[in-house]
């Protein structure tokens, strides 16, 4: 689904000639979670805040914030863990605000395996990417469901090829991302798969949100507050309507997932927004920071960890940190 | 030695050789025939460019006659022979290995007994007076020396027929003379069946039995002359020979040559 | 081993003379002629595939129908050959480039003792470090364009064109040296007339590799950062599962790979007709 | 360029030569010799990393300072010296079966047309495509243990040695292959005593750069699965953004390449001692 | 010419020559000393190995002396001179060149001009009997043709010193005696001062002014003899003149050679 982005929104989704021009790096190749952003641009949500709005794909969270840090990328979708991590390594970034609330870290396996609780993953294969925050706070997840970790054997793999081992069943189960992987292995294998969210066991981080370094944050502010406005409006829009924003996507985005897969994947995103206790999307509060932050501290080597107000500035988002 | 249960050790019928690329064609060869009795010492003169070489390799086996056949000691030519020792026009060495295990490259090649083709090797090394230089490898060798190393390896398994390519023409003349001694010495004592290309026709004369004179190219047969002298021969001797001056006159004038030998 | 064809000294696979270039038909006959072993090879392994992978030997999502991939190929026939064209373009500068300063530091290097022994060590650092490890770091220093992908090309390529290219220059027999430095001829002249063909042979296997490799570092600089190319391709593909596209990207690369590999190939019997390599050896010589 | 030492003939260097193996004193000499100019342009470059790295002119999360590195390489010692054990393993394996594989290949492909006309579109197809790319295939079919990791060193060490021999195999002087044929040489004999030597300077030049990717390919197969060894290590230390331990295991990886290659420039020196490459030029011809 | 000018043309003072390798050291030349004047014509003979090739190469600045100074024209050999002709003993021809541009390699190197050094090259390889053979790649000519290209290569620059290595070995007698005369009708018209390495004692004695003997290695001058012929020489004319024969079978003599010539 080729095309430019800009030319056929509907409902004036040009931008104006005068509109700022935005880059916005995506944490991975895209998936459903990132149909609301298209849909936005389709709808005009961005133009309407004089914003021309060009999406890229990612190559993983740390590689985006890194762009955002370097200047390369006006804005990045971004994983919270990792942003930590770049954040106490020197990064000149932060988080202006993460929209899936409830982390969507998971511990992913085919339905056959008969895995219905963390006490059956006694004695199985579970592979992990080395160095991401699952992979950190997976030990920590072990002991909270009362395993310890020589229960299961853990495989190191790079993130790009965790689903095909899982579907070819070198590994039981997987540490990953269930919205944007779960529906991908079930369409192309037809293999049901399950999953157990780390978020209910105690284990509740922040998930993705937007990343916009220091120096933006400082001279453009008026920017940022639009472009999270529109970004709010995009999503609170999409999740209303997910079928069009998957055809937005679908429309406008390359090589996306089909379209299927990527309602399914919006789909699975939506409730990890929290809006029935947020309100809008992308609002946080303190709370969920220092959470997420001592998680980190006591399990991933996040050094120093400091103060929510390091990480996070919620004031273009509206809610408690403004 | 095989050759002498055949009438002919080398037997050359209609040989015509063109070597053909996109650009021209050669005929180095034309129409030769040559029969060559089990024993004899065949000296070839003829101009340069005129097919000398390229004969001998059609013998050995080494280019395919385009029309026309070649056999040797009875059996026909159809690919490389092995009863033979070449002598190559350029002294062709492994510039990865010293003197001796040059020449020792024939004994490795046919699995000859090792002790004793050292012994030999050693013998010829000495013979041809490149003591010293067992070790030497060819690039720290004078053109004289690499092209007696040549000799040496091609003189080493004595084989029943020996093709030899102007072995001596970058040698001073005494050495040279020395070496033919050596070679008529060798030829008598074992029976083998010699070719010998050459530009001198003091040499010529002094070691064969026949000497075959070629045109220029294409090169064909213009003559065969016997030459009437013992097989044991003497230099100082044999250069009053008057048959020796007949014969050297002889062939000068069939070459167009001017010089009196 | 001696077919009745090879052993007419008349029949000795010549090489191409400047009029043979216009004699289209037989070049034209040996070019089918040198075409069809491989198609037979390569036909062979297809059919393999096909049959493994319709009987799902393995199972689709990891080895596609070649009906899977021609749909994909065909399917998104322009986007594929832009990200081809990306990728093309990408190797071909890389390698370019790989092929001017690798020949360029082979000289430096052959030529002289202080530079070989000051070069060397970093030429052989650069390529020790594998180049998916500093991949990111160009990018994050160079941005999200063709430089840092052009550059991985670069860097991967340039290696073998150094290696060989010293190998080459330094193999020049050293009478021709003489003979040149007799003739009052320059260090320049020496190289162009002298060492630089006689490294030709050595130098075209050099290039042989990189221009394959160059393919493999544009690739993986798309891998790190890029929204085109057939390295993105892939790399969408592997995320979605997505097998048929991922043979078909990995299919349109190895084509690409194969290409220039042919275009060097050509290139290099053009250039050097004359060497030992290309002439088939003396008609009853088998061995 | 003629310096008062280079043209007394007497002082040109000669191959070493049996006899000078034992004379290990003018090896140690000549060895430091070799050192110091790498020693200083080395030492220049970590003169400028530690300026600039001290000073940030890059943040120390993309580049550390030297201080951090070492303090990394300390503090992690006994485990850091495990993963490049691991890997120096996995490429020591697969480049010892690349070179023998790749030899074997070349000479099929050198010796036989039918062969060079089959092989090589093979062989070249497994060239061309990016291992990255394929990394993934092979751990889900050979699992991940060492296996994928072997493949992978040898798949992408392959192709040079191949080249390069069927390079060196051919270039053979067809008066040699003359010479053999009327000593009734076997073609095994005119391999091992003929062709073969002459084809070792090509040969090593290709060996040289396969020792190097046989690193990469070991590294590449540790970042797609794998629990131990350097790409392991630095899967890890990016993902933890921890640059120092990035540094410290790119430093090991190269130091992995520089030390195989030296080994395989040493296995050089002793084979081909006698190569027009290895002596100097005659003395006074400096061009 | 500018060897005129000067009263020695090539000057070799107390020359010593030693190769040393590990293994082992060769002294090839020993306190060897020469005067050339312009417009001479020296034949250098002497055993294989003995170091005549070594000779020419420090005249040539190729090698360097490891005692002892050359000077060349007035000016001391320190490095290459380009003041020379080369014709060396293997024929060094570029495998990738034709015949015709192997010879033009000398004009290029030297910036000739191209239309005349076209014009000079066609008219060697015509004296040399190449025609036909422009563009014939060397692999593809015969030894003596390969050597014959080389000698136009060394002679199409008219250089005021000729070094000539063997530059006839591998030719047929009468080939080689037409060169002989082309060779002496070159000196004669253009007064060039010429060196040549031979091993044949008749054309050493034809062609020179002078005759050089040299001992077997370690290489000394043994003895210089005078040509005291005409400068205009024909072989048939100077083969019966006394001179000739008087001085040939002294050089013989001083070999150690029985050969008449
Ligand atoms: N491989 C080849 N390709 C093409 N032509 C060739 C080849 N070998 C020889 N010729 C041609 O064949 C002719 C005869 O060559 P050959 O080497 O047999 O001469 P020759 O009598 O040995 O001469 P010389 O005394 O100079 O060595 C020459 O004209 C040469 O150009
Ligand atoms: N590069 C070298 N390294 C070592 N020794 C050498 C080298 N070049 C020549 N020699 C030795 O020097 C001596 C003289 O060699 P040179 O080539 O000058 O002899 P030559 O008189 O030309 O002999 P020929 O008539 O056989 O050509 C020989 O013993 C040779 O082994
Ligand atoms: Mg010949
Ligand atoms: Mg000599």
């Amino acid at each position: 689904a080729p095309g430019g982005a800009q030319e056929d929104g509907d409902g004036g989704g040009g931008a104006p000639a005068d509109a700022d021009k935005v880059t916005l790096t995506l944490n991975w190749v895209p998936y459903g979670e990132h149909a609301p952003f298209y849909h936005g641009v389709a709808q005009g949500f961005y133009a309407d805040e004089g914003i021309d709005l060009e999406i890229k794909p990612g190559n993983g969270s740390g590689t985006t914030i890194q762009a955002v840090a370097q200047d390369q990328t006006t804005f990045g979708w971004a994983d919270t863990p990792p942003l930590l991590k770049g954040i106490a390594a020197g990064m000149p970034v932060k988080s202006v605000g993460v929209f899936l609330q409830k982390g969507p870290a998971s511990l992913e396996f085919l339905s056959d395996q008969k895995i219905t609780s963390p006490a059956d993953l006694k004695g199985k294969t579970v592979g992990g990417t080395p160095g991401d925050a699952m992979y950190a706070t997976f030990p920590a997840w072990l002991k909270a469901n009362g395993l310890s970790a020589s229960d299961v054997t853990v495989v190191n793999m790079d993130a790009a090829n965790k689903i095909a081992q899982l579907a070819e069943g070198q590994v039981d189960a997987i540490m990953g991302f269930f919205h944007d992987q779960g529906p991908t292995i079930e369409a192309r294998t037809g293999k049901q798969v399950d999953y157990l969210l780390y978020a209910d066991s105690g284990l509740n981080m922040l998930g993705t949100g937007i990343v916009a370094s220091e120096q933006t944050l400082s001279d453009k502010a008026d920017l940022v507050s639009r472009f999270v406005r529109a970004t709010q409006k995009s999503w609170a829009e999409a999740v209303k309507d997910i079928p069009a924003a998957a055809q937005a996507m679908a429309d406008n985005a390359e090589n996306e997932p089909p379209l299927e897969v990527l309602i399914q994947q919006l789909e699975l995103a939506e409730p990890l927004l929290q809006l029935d206790s947020v309100g809008a999307p992308g609002v946080n509060t303190e709370q969920q920071w220092a959470d997420t932050i001592e998680l980190m501290s006591q399990y991933a080597e996040l050094e120093n960890a400091g103060e929510p107000s390091a990480y996070w500035d919620g004031s273009h988002a509206g809610g408690s940190g403004s | 030695m095989p050759d002498t249960l055949t009438d002919t050790a080398v037997d050359v019928a209609g040989l015509t050789v063109r070597f053909r690329s996109k650009r021209s064609s050669t005929t180095a060869l034309d129409d030769v025939s040559l029969r060559v009795e089990p024993g004899a010492f065949i000296s070839i003169v003829g101009p340069s460019g005129c097919g000398k070489s390229t004969l001998l390799k059609v013998i050995a086996g080494l280019v395919a006659p385009t029309t026309g056949s070649v056999s040797l000691l009875g059996e026909p030519v159809t690919g490389p022979m092995r009863t033979i020792g070449f002598a190559f026009q350029r002294a062709a060495l492994l510039e990865w290995r010293g003197v001796r295990k040059n020449i020792l490259l024939q004994a490795e090649m046919r699995g000859m007994n090792k002790a004793r083709a050292g012994v030999r090797a050693d013998a010829l090394i000495e013979l041809t007076g490149l003591s010293g230089f067992e070790e030497a490898l060819p690039h720290e060798l004078s053109g004289g020396m690499q092209q007696r190393v040549a000799l040496c390896r091609a003189l080493l398994h004595e084989p029943p027929v020996l093709l030899m390519d102007e072995p001596f023409g970058a040698l001073d003349a005494l050495t040279r003379e020395q070496l033919n001694a050596e070679l008529n010495r060798i030829w008598r004592e074992t029976g083998t069946t010699i070719l010998l290309v050459t530009h001198s026709i003091a040499e010529a004369v002094f070691l064969g039995t026949r000497v075959v004179v070629m045109s220029p190219r294409p090169g064909r047969l213009v003559r065969s002359l016997d030459v009437d002298l013992p097989a044991a021969r003497d230099y100082a001797q044999v250069m009053t020979d008057p048959t020796f001056g007949t014969l050297t006159r002889q062939i000068r004038e069939l070459l167009g040559s001017a010089e009196s030998h | 081993m001696v077919t009745s064809k090879d052993v007419q000294p008349a029949d000795r696979p010549t090489p191409p003379a400047p009029a043979s270039r216009f004699d289209l038909g037989a070049r034209l006959l040996r070019f089918l002629d040198a075409l069809w072993r491989p198609a037979i090879v390569l036909g062979a392994l297809f059919v393999l595939w096909w049959i493994a992978s319709e009987n799902e030997w393995m199972p689709h999502y990891l080895v596609p129908t070649p009906g899977q991939v021609w749909d994909t190929i065909a399917g998104d026939w322009s986007s594929l050959m832009y990200h081809s064209y990306v990728t093309l373009y990408e190797t071909v500068i890389g390698f370019l480039l790989a092929s001017v300063l690798g020949l360029a530091t082979a000289v430096l290097i052959a030529y002289s003792r202080t530079m070989d022994k000051a070069l060397y060590p970093i030429v052989l650092f650069a390529q020790v470090i594998p180049k998916i490890a500093i991949a990111p770091l160009l990018v994050v220093w160079f941005g999200n364009g063709l430089a840092p992908k052009i550059m991985l090309a670069v860097l991967i390529a340039f290696f073998p064109v150094v290696v060989s290219g010293v190998a080459g220059l330094r193999s020049t027999d050293p009478e021709l040296l003489e003979l040149s430095a007799t003739m009052g001829a320059s260090r320049w002249q020496t190289f162009r007339k002298i060492r630089f063909p006689n490294a030709l042979p050595h130098l075209m296997a050099g290039e042989k590799v990189a221009v394959t490799l160059a393919v493999v570092g544009a690739v993986v600089g798309e891998f790190v950062g890029a929204s085109e190319g057939l390295g993105y391709t892939l790399l969408l593909a592997n995320g979605n599962l997505d097998s048929a596209m991922l043979f078909a990207a990995l299919f349109l690369m190895s084509l690409i790979g194969i290409l220039l590999f042919v275009v060097v190939e050509v290139l290099e019997a053009l250039l050097i007709p004359w060497h030992a390599s290309r002439r088939t050896a003396t008609p009853l010589t088998t061995s």
